[in-house]
């Protein structure tokens, strides 16, 4: 049994005028345990705080109880209290009986009895309290960046000026992601390789940072501050610290029917290959899928043409393990496939083809050299029909598409038929939607330039149909406000693809225990108030992975995950909850219940020597909290067959003698 | 002699973040409800055991509520579909029992919503107060 | 008056098992829709009318009798909404009544010949009679 | 092999010719079809309404024998099949709906098990493709039709509503277009080939359903197609009052043809 005190505070007439404070002190003073009980003006003043402080010190307290406001109020002020005190802060209970009582009831008398019972429902809870002491972990100071797109960019940039090493990870052989592949940049069209590639050679060249092209994170261990990570360099046949990047071997490679990713598949590639003349690393890569000399051992000419020496053909793909203090998930969007929109005829014509496609088709450094061209016969197109939300706005259950708006295609849209009156004014452009959704700075301003300015055919309705009728593409659509069925014979279709999380989300999801929502997005700690947090601690979302974002959105969502991986690292040791679970291991069973609810992949099994009453010892699996990992929501005390785990500062003990407390 | 009005003892559970937050906005803004309700802090819904709900009925309490955030707004992420999927069996054990179904609920109460809490628990007592006392697993030894 | 239309929007809308409220209005069910140009009413607005309960019109209109059932607008809706279903039940509510059918077995020998499949009259009764 | 067929009221009437070369391919390619005993006409088209139920019955009826046969169940016509399988779908996935339908089924003379879309339904063309295969139409082809350009015609009812018939992509389709590369002819993709010919409206508009026919056949014929090949008897029917320029035959047709079966179906 403790030595408990009881401390009720007025609140002024907050508390007093509804409750007897007096006779709750009076009462609460017959409890088991309570030894000491008071009431006061203002409890959170000072001289409130120092009443309590004198007390502990004066009657040996090991308990508190405060009956007062709402705990979210001031339980950490008083808990500073009796720490002050030397008592442990987690001694300490709060009866919420301000906003929970006198400020929900009018009656003094059934304010009163009602607020008797949350004290006494408290001095029950005190008495099976436990001093609890947080536990501290050292941070490891470095942070890494899993993507090497725009977002982990700035991301890396960020925290490397801040002074903290950062490892970028990327799956391609160059960083630049999916901001490299576009021309303009909505809504002030200044081109993207002009803002993207001194920042990619600024990560380059950046002290603090170093970057893993081409490779893959394939495991994650441990905790905030204390992360484990296995990184895959896949072999790329050349030495990476050797090659010049002089692409003398990319122009004498014989193999030259590699479809070009970066180009989608629009022209070809040689099977030594650097993506795009701005990459970081400007490193050539050889692709083992087309390469003859990996595949059989006849070729060599890159070897011969390299003067640094820099071609490997033995080479193996490596591990490397490094230590981080957080992580930063950046891994980006693609377009989704049109395979199930076959009714646009994607797969059925070369000239309907995607907006990343259309990007390409007018990049200066795309196949075509900048010139829209029909990819079917390199003719100029007069009739351009754009389709939006293609996959995008799908009912929950569908089979083809996503649920959500894809947030970025309205506007690069309305940039591409733009800047294809700007440059092709013979040409008619028709853009079929459903909403033209603009909410940006200046973004509204861009979409009815385009169509005021630049006379771009906004139609409202959806494309039913393309049929490839010859060299046109015939186009069946709706004209809602008209109240036509339009037919137009086009010579390009555009569709804005709806976009989704990258593939190598979900796996990286599971390693991260990061959560996902139904969509593949990373879920954020909180919607509001925590959008760059995944609810797993140490682990921060930059970019389209945690939703559709377009470029300014991304940097700012990056800088944000940046400070909040800065704020990390500047710590030397982490104190965490001490109210988080724990197993008894000599009631746990092994099943294994707890480790599949815990959200946070907190809760693993060990294998341990227990002595037996025969004096035999014997070898069982149990369940281990990782305290650091823990943050203590209780899913698993509930799931717990066997009763063996408790949540500390909430156990089982503590909740059932409030609720016999409350019941008697 | 002095007739009592009969009042029902409501016992209601409120996770942390959402509901024990909306219980105390509705407190803010002076929404009152019945006293009769004695919440008890929980980090989550999905930390109440049904052993606390059966441990309550059999003290004696009249009905028993469980407040959680809303699906999909659990700060643990996943926490309170625990939550429904066990309350949902719970219940239709405690029905099987013979403990009548308005005697139990779960709610879902987010910090913004003190009205939602007071309106809630307004017509939670009102509900378990037209059914009475609850005597069905109630343990008479637990008595004073 | 009020009561027979309610009556009646409430048939469509369970027998059909379609949601109106589902359709986001993107007209994609007209832009499809092979019958487009024999209909007074389309798809999307025969959607919109059994959502605001404006019925009247369609039941009187020739629109529901040029639905060629082809489930095109059933495919290709992004929403699951199933204006073909709705257009369906909205005929056979029209259809049940009393003097409802829009076609009897004495006008089929003028509209077929020789080499007719049975198919299509069995058909053409089932869709346009009780 | 053996299997279920429901041949469906066409097939009896105006669509012989579509029955006897089926049957006949099959047996050159080992399937025996075993015609359902007392079949009754399915109607022609699926009626969508929940409430609509002694419409199905004929199609439960089909399938319950089926089941008791322990055979799949196989049509030729698109339309028998398109509402036999939606029956199916619909017996297997609404249970009020089923009910209903086991309510009418206790009163039948030969009352049968209730039936809970236990069997499974084929088109003859998924029959080629998934049971048979098509590498072995290939082999058992005698006079393969090389060089002739074919279109294939899929029209609605084959591949709509897709969520329920899963037959084939219901936008881009391909199994009559392999259907026709096993023939040794080669196919004509055209963008009309899953548009509908009008079907039942030509009682009713027949304006219409020749509008509808004309693109169709116009879309084939501006492809280079010599030929139009379909499922459906009612397709054919469209395609040719419309006045198509290009001939249209029955896939068991041309099956047949290439199966060096169709001389014989003819001397019966």
């Amino acid at each position: 049994m403790q030595r408990i005190g009881v401390f009720v505070c007025h609140c002024g007439t907050n508390i007093a005028g509804t409750v007897d404070v007096k006779a709750v002190a009076a009462a609460l003073k017959n409890e088991p345990g309570v030894v000491f009980s008071t009431d006061y003006q203002y409890m959170c003043s000072q001289a409130g705080q120092d009443m309590i402080k004198e007390a502990i010190a004066e009657h040996h307290l090991g308990g508190i109880v405060i009956c007062s406001c709402s705990p979210r109020m001031h339980e950490a002020t008083f808990r500073k209290t009796a720490a002050a005190a030397g008592l442990n802060p987690y001694m300490v209970e709060i009866a919420n009986i301000r906003e929970q009582c006198s400020w929900v009831h009018k009656d003094m008398a059934v304010g009163t009895e009602k607020a008797i019972i949350l004290g006494k429902a408290a001095v029950a809870k005190v008495n099976l309290n436990t001093p609890l002491t947080p536990g501290q972990s050292p941070v490891t100071k470095r942070a890494l960046v899993i993507g090497g797109g725009i977002a982990g960019i700035q991301t890396a940039l960020d925290i490397a000026e801040a002074g903290f090493p950062v490892d970028i990870v990327e799956t391609k052989p160059t960083i630049g992601g999916k901001m490299a592949q576009l021309d303009k940049t909505f809504p002030t069209l200044d081109c993207a390789a002009c803002i993207l590639t001194p920042k990619m050679v600024d990560a380059g060249q950046h002290e603090n940072i170093r970057i893993f092209s081409y490779s893959e994170v394939t495991a994650v261990k441990g905790f905030v501050g204390n992360f484990d990570v296995t990184i895959k360099r896949k072999a790329r046949y050349v030495k990476e610290d050797v090659c010049t990047g002089c692409g003398l071997c990319t122009e004498k490679c014989p193999q030259k029917k590699v479809p070009n990713e970066f180009n989608l598949g629009m022209d070809n590639r040689r099977a030594i290959y650097i993506p795009f003349a701005q990459a970081v690393p400007k490193v050539a890569t050889i692709d083992p899928d087309y390469c003859m000399m990996l595949k059989s051992g006849k070729c060599g000419v890159c070897s011969k043409v390299c003067t640094a020496g820099a071609i490997d053909y033995k080479a193996k793909d490596e591990y490397i393990e490094e230590k981080y203090g957080a992580i930063v998930v950046a891994t980006g969007f693609n377009p989704i496939s049109m395979e199930k929109f076959d009714e646009y005829a994607y797969s059925q014509s070369k000239d309907v083809i995607t907006s990343l496609e259309f990007e390409r088709l007018t990049n200066a450094a795309g196949p075509t050299q900048g010139k829209l061209l029909r990819p079917s016969d390199g003719e100029h197109p007069h009739t351009i029909v754009f389709v939006q939300c293609v996959g995008s706005r799908c009912e929950a259950c569908s089979e083809k598409g996503k649920e959500y708006c894809s947030k970025i295609c309205c506007m690069y849209t309305a940039k591409h038929a733009m800047l294809t009156r700007d440059k092709y004014p013979d040409t008619d452009v028709y853009v079929f939607y459903i909403d033209v959704r603009t909410p940006g700075k200046n973004f509204d301003e861009f979409y009815r330039r385009a169509v005021e300015e630049y006379g771009v055919h906004y139609i409202k309705g959806m494309v039913g149909k393309v049929s490839p009728e010859g060299k046109k593409l015939h186009v069946q659509a709706s004209d809602l406000l008209a109240g036509k069925q339009l037919h137009i014979d086009a010579d390009l279709v555009v569709l804005a693809a709806a976009i989704e999380p990258d593939r190598s989300a979900r796996p990286l999801a599971t390693m991260l225990t990061a959560s996902m929502d139904t969509n593949d997005f990373f879920t954020e700690a909180h919607p509001k108030l925590r959008p760059v947090e995944s609810p797993t601690a140490g682990v921060f979302l930059s970019g389209a992975c945690q939703g559709p974002k377009d470029i300014p959105e991304t940097v700012s969502q990056a800088g944000a995950a940046a400070a909040k991986v800065i704020g990390l690292l500047c710590k030397d040791h982490l104190t965490g909850n001490p109210c988080v679970a724990h197993a008894d291991e000599m009631m746990c069973n092994g099943c294994s219940t707890c480790e599949r609810v815990c959200p946070y992949g907190a809760i693993t099994y060990v294998e341990k020597e227990f002595r037996m009453p025969d004096r035999t010892t014997k070898l069982r699996r149990v369940a281990s909290v990782n305290e650091a990992v823990c943050q203590g929501c209780g899913a698993c005390t509930v799931a717990c067959m066997s009763g063996a785990m408790d949540l500390r500062g909430f156990m089982n003990r503590q909740i059932q003698a409030e609720v016999d407390a409350i019941c008697k | 002699m002095q007739v009592t009005e009969y009042k029902p003892l409501i016992v209601a559970f409120c996770c942390n973040w959402c509901s024990y937050a909306g219980a105390d906005l509705a407190g803010n803004n002076r929404l009152s409800y019945p006293a009769d309700v004695k919440i008890i802090r929980v980090p989550c819904s999905c930390r109440v055991n049904p052993m606390f709900i059966l441990r309550a009925f059999q003290r004696g309490a009249d009905g028993v509520i469980l407040c959680g955030c809303h699906p999909g707004d659990c700060h643990y992420t996943t926490g309170n579909y625990y939550t429904r999927r066990r309350m949902a069996l719970l219940f239709s054990m405690l029905d099987y029992l013979g403990i009548e179904r308005e005697r139990t609920r779960v709610e879902w109460v987010s910090a913004a919503e003190g009205a939602k809490f007071a309106a809630t628990m307004n017509d939670f007592v009102a509900q378990v107060a037209a059914l009475g006392e609850n005597k069905r697993l109630e343990d008479l030894r637990c008595k004073k | 008056m009020q009561n027979k239309n309610e009556r009646r929007r409430e048939q469509i809308l369970r027998i059909s098992g379609v949601n109106p409220l589902k359709c986001m209005r993107c007209g994609k069910c007209s832009a499809t829709c092979p019958s487009y140009d024999e209909m007074e009413y389309h798809p999307h607005e025969f959607v919109y009318m059994v959502e605001t309960g404006d019925l009247e019109p369609l039941i009187h209109s020739a629109s529901i009798y040029q639905c060629l059932s082809c489930m095109a607008c059933v495919e290709r809706c992004p929403r699951g909404v199933e204006p073909g279903k709705l257009i369906e039940a909205l005929r056979l509510t029209v259809i049940r009544e009393k003097d409802g059918n829009h076609m009897t077995a004495d006008t089929i020998p003028a509209v077929i010949d020789d080499e007719t499949p049975q198919q299509a009259i069995v058909s053409a009764l089932r869709k346009y009679t009780k | 092999m053996k299997v279920s067929y429901y041949p469906g009221c066409t097939l009896r009437n105006k669509a012989k010719d579509l029955d006897i070369w089926a049957r006949r391919s099959a047996e050159a390619l080992g399937v025996e079809l075993c015609e359902l005993e007392d079949w009754q006409c399915c109607g022609g088209v699926f009626v969508a309404a929940k409430d609509e139920i002694a419409t199905k019955l004929s199609s439960v009826r089909a399938l319950a024998q089926a089941r008791d046969r322990g055979q799949p169940l196989v049509t030729v016509c698109s339309a028998c099949h398109n509402v036999i399988k939606r029956t199916n779908q619909t017996m297997r996935t609404d249970a009020d709906f089923a009910a209903k339908v086991h309510n009418y089924m206790a009163q039948d003379p030969n009352h049968i098990a209730p039936y809970t879309g236990e069997t499974e339904v084929y088109h003859y063309l998924e029959l080629l493709r998934d049971v048979v295969g098509f590498d072995r139409v290939r082999e058992a082809v005698k006079r393969p039709l090389t060089g002739k350009k074919i279109a294939a015609y899929y029209g609605c009812l084959l591949l709509r509503p897709g969520k329920v018939m899963r037959m084939d992509d219901p936008e881009n389709p391909r199994v009559m277009e392999d259907f026709i590369r096993a023939l040794g002819a080669e196919p004509v993709i055209y963008p009309a080939r899953n548009e509908c010919c009008g079907g039942y409206v030509v009682l009713e508009n027949a304006q219409s359903a020749e509008k509808r026919s004309r693109t169709v056949s116009a879309s084939a014929t501006g492809h280079g197609a010599e030929m139009i090949v379909t499922a459906c008897p009612l397709c054919k029917y469209n395609l040719v009052k419309s006045g198509s320029e290009l001939p249209v035959v029955y896939f068991t047709e041309l099956l047949a043809e290439a199966l060096g079966v169709k001389e014989e179906s003819y001397a019966e």
